[in-house]
């Protein structure tokens, strides 16, 4: 498993350096250079959105500063927390004076970071939502124990366009945290990835094998298996999402995120787009939209996520409103 | 004998050599339930560290380290290890050395924080557990080989007495079955750094 | 190199009822239900641009669907050529009685099966314009024996972009010719991909190898070496993009595209952009935009492809018109 | 004996059969210089010819086997074979049969329309120097195990006699001198389904 790379203690900031090269409404800003920015800076009175996290998920997390999104984001090394600092100058950075939404994926290290960063800011109202929406990290019971994974990104959509529209930073946290708790979703990989430092991959499976319920970071799933048919995967990954969600199960308006983990070919993604739409469509739940494409990644992982967010006549329309970001554009 | 900056500062040295020479082993014993990056995240944070002069006292020196280390890394066990370096700091003050057996409340200080800031506890089964035994083990002992040996023993005792038990935080949390079987890679960094920089005191 | 999928004969046609069920502005049209053209149909008088070509490459090509850009696509079987007839239904499906410009890559089944479907069609006015921007695929005196890659995306951009604000046949065809003849692409990748009846990776490679000039469907490139620092291979893939220009290769203003193949890590691909930047910048070549990402893709290959399409100032504002396709949009 | 809309039926099936026996050989044929899926799309190619129905004449027939080979696929080879059976049908037009010395005229009449559609010309080593190779060879046959045989060695001898000559239409095109060193897919495809047909034959 090859890296393009020049070397890997270069891997995070010579990406950064083509990032903001790329997409000129970004800047690499803060004591660090490690924390990214909308170029135009925060509109002043809007409630301010930072995230943040570790390297190697583009377009998570970064990906997603811009228009009807983020305001900015601290970028920690390969798989490992943002910097204390860096959390500090995205939320100093996210201000526009009406709060700012720390809006995260649960993994320890960037908790802490941002806990700390959180006192230390210049900022007043500072709040705090975390992903946790991978069922396959926790039982239901512990739901704020589980991890953070692809369905973070659809609270962007909708924090984000809350906050936009001029929601105070008690209703863009109240969007966030609903969004948060509608939203299941499961991994399944066929092959690893490899850290920039690292000589072999991580989670190396079996030239035959997958694994459903695997983190963005490798962390192992529920099951490893010989790789089966496409739709009885799909089957076991809306079944456990769906039965996740508790009573009823059944029913309801719902966005379908299809997440490519890296390397699967979209071809591939659109066949688990297929399927999704017909177990769905065979429990009741109507589908708002779906979302296809490289959304969370985890370096050059094969495999996909399946999220699902059940939507109410609140953050159903939050979702087609505009966004401009790097990587995700609504019009 | 006491503890100076220049002795915390020779210290880290060696951490660090010994960091980097197993960095691929804690990689490894990470990536069984976590993500892999134990090893490179603490070669790369105890690197920054050692690079840290001495200051004109252990809380001025302890500071600097703590800034060295979470400027290297947000992870979970280098952001605890980095507020673990700042409390000691805190708790050093302008004191420019300190006696040997202040050790062990120095270490309990840093033990505190980090259960503090890592929301877990005793018994979770993490690099805490090994700090805690170490700390206690240190309790009586006033020669530097004393220390050594004690931490050597208290580290790789503590491993010993957590096979069997579960891990409760941290990305192993989730796997309380497996993490029966494995050694928790935050306290195999502690115990193998103690091992490779005591050996060398004793 | 597992194949999330059913079953080989099923993975095209699965894969676009989940397009079109993710994105309900395409349909699945024509006898065949190979072609795809957008359901609000080509607005009369528009020129009508068709495309096609084999699966294995989206969003090539029918991701470009939509406002702005494509009216039609006919999709053949992965890495073959569309069919007559989903080749003759597209170039219909596309009239909207302005004429209808066929835009696809050079490839012989794509050639064939559109030169003799536009003898077929009901359509009066069809022109033809063959993407050939692969450099490393024939020397520069033959320029029309090159194969089409990821630069074919531009001239969809620019001939879409002019057909969408009513320019004549003549003039769609025109920019569409400048674009192609404008643009330099070479591939680069590192791993291979497996055609989905096959049992072993197509330009399977060592694991430390890494080979430049590869095409698009694993067709060999012109050398293969040990994998190499990344800032020499982009440093090599520049050289010859720029040299091939000829003289004068410097100066200018282009449009660069770094394509991600499949599988390689959007940090990786950034740090590409990174030094394409310093790079040109060196020769003097000004940026006029970067697009980075998912273009024209190979199912899993990992690996990367750079494009340069030097433009002008008819074509310069043709990139930042609007368009809306599943995967590219602009505002 | 008489060419008639069965005996092609027959031959469909045995050619698909072949053609199915060697899908993963020729594959890796193509792959060497091309996409590696010659093997495949033949073999989808042919399966979906020899389920063709004979006709009331041997240009429908054609027709009917153009019309599901060319629903088939769209590749370089594919399309050539399905414009093939095209004009093959042309030329019967509405007879029911055609003595079998007529044959060297009906593979020559395909040979020609490949070679318009595909911008190519004899000696350019492809599947049409196969086809005219065999064209050839049987000008003077008049029983089936005599145009058997001679289909089979000339199938045989092209690929010989195109060895260490440059391949200059298709993919391979791009490389003349590694395409010396190695025989073309779509002839290797052709003296392959000619042999296990031929073979049966004779
Ligand atoms: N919340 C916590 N409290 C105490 N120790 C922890 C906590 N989280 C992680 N650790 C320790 O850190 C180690 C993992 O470190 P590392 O791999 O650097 O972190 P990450 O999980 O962020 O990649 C664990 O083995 C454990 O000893
Ligand atoms: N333009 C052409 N003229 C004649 N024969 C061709 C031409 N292009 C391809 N061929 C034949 O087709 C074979 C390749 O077939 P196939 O793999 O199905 O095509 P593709 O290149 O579209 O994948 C070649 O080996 C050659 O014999
Ligand atoms: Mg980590
Ligand atoms: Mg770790
Ligand atoms: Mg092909
Ligand atoms: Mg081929």
């Amino acid at each position: 498993m090859n890296k393009f790379m020049n070397s890997p203690s270069n891997y995070v900031d010579e990406s950064l350096s083509g990032l903001v090269a790329a997409h000129s409404d970004l800047l690499r800003a803060g004591q660090t250079g490690r924390t990214i920015v909308r170029r135009s800076g925060v509109r002043r009175g809007k409630v301010g959105i930072a995230t943040g996290g570790g390297s190697g998920h583009l377009p998570l997390f970064c990906g997603y500063i811009g228009h009807g999104l983020l305001d900015s984001c601290a970028v920690g090394n390969v798989f490992e927390g943002p910097t204390l600092q860096s959390c500090v100058d995205a939320i100093d950075m996210a201000d526009g004076g009406a709060g700012v939404l720390l809006l995260y994926g649960n993994y320890g290290g960037d908790r802490m970071n941002f806990e700390m960063a959180a006192k230390m800011a210049r900022v007043a109202a500072v709040r705090s939502v975390l992903g946790t929406d991978d069922v396959a990290s926790a039982p239901r019971q512990e739901r704020q124990k589980r991890r953070g994974v692809a369905g973070l990104v659809l609270a962007f959509k909708t924090a984000g366009a809350a906050a936009e529209a001029g929601a105070c930073i008690d209703d863009v946290t109240r969007i966030a945290e609903k969004t948060v708790a509608s939203t299941y979703s499961i991994g399944l990989a066929w092959s690893g990835c490899r850290l920039p430092a690292a000589e072999a991959p991580l989670a190396d499976m079996g030239s035959n094998e997958v694994e459903l319920g695997i983190g963005i970071h490798g962390e192992p799933g529920i099951w490893r298996k010989p790789m089966g048919p496409a739709d009885a995967l799909v089957d076991e990954m809306i079944e456990r999402l769906v039965e996740d969600r508790g009573n009823p199960g059944e029913g309801g308006r719902a966005v379908l995120l299809v997440n490519n983990l890296g390397a699967t070919p979209v071809d591939e993604l659109y066949i688990a787009v297929r399927r999704a739409h017909e177990v769905l469509t065979a429990k009741r739940i109507a589908i708002a939209q779906t979302f296809v494409g490289s959304f969370a990644t985890s370096m050059e992982m094969a495999g996909l996520s399946i999220s699902i967010c059940f939507v109410d006549r609140e953050t159903e329309p939050l979702f087609i409103a505009p966004a401009a970001s790097p990587f995700w554009r609504v019009q | 004998m006491m503890v100076t900056s220049q002795a915390i500062v020779a210290l880290a040295s060696r951490c660090a050599a010994a960091a980097r020479s197993m960095e691929s082993d804690l990689n490894l014993a990470d990536s069984r339930l976590g993500d892999g990056d134990t090893g490179t995240m603490l070669a790369r944070l105890l690197t920054a560290v050692e690079a840290t002069a001495a200051c004109g006292n252990l809380g001025e020196t302890f500071r600097a380290m703590a800034k060295a280390a979470s400027g290297s890394t947000g992870s979970s066990l280098g952001t605890l290890v980095s507020a673990a370096l700042l409390a000691m700091g805190r708790s050093c003050g302008d004191r420019a050395s300190l006696p040997l057996t202040d050790l062990s409340i120095l270490l309990k200080t840093a033990r505190d924080e980090m259960l503090s800031l890592g929301r877990s506890e005793l018994g979770d089964k993490t690099i805490i557990d090994g700090l805690d035994a170490i700390a206690i083990s240190v309790e009586a002992c006033t020669r530097p080989d004393e220390i050594a040996s004690a931490a050597m023993s208290a580290a790789q005792d503590a491993i010993q007495e957590f096979r069997g038990r579960p891990c409760r935080v941290g990305r192993a949390r989730l796997w309380p079955e497996r993490s029966m079987e494995l050694d928790d890679p935050g306290m195999l960094a502690l115990a193998a750094i103690v091992q490779a920089v005591g050996t060398k005191d004793s």
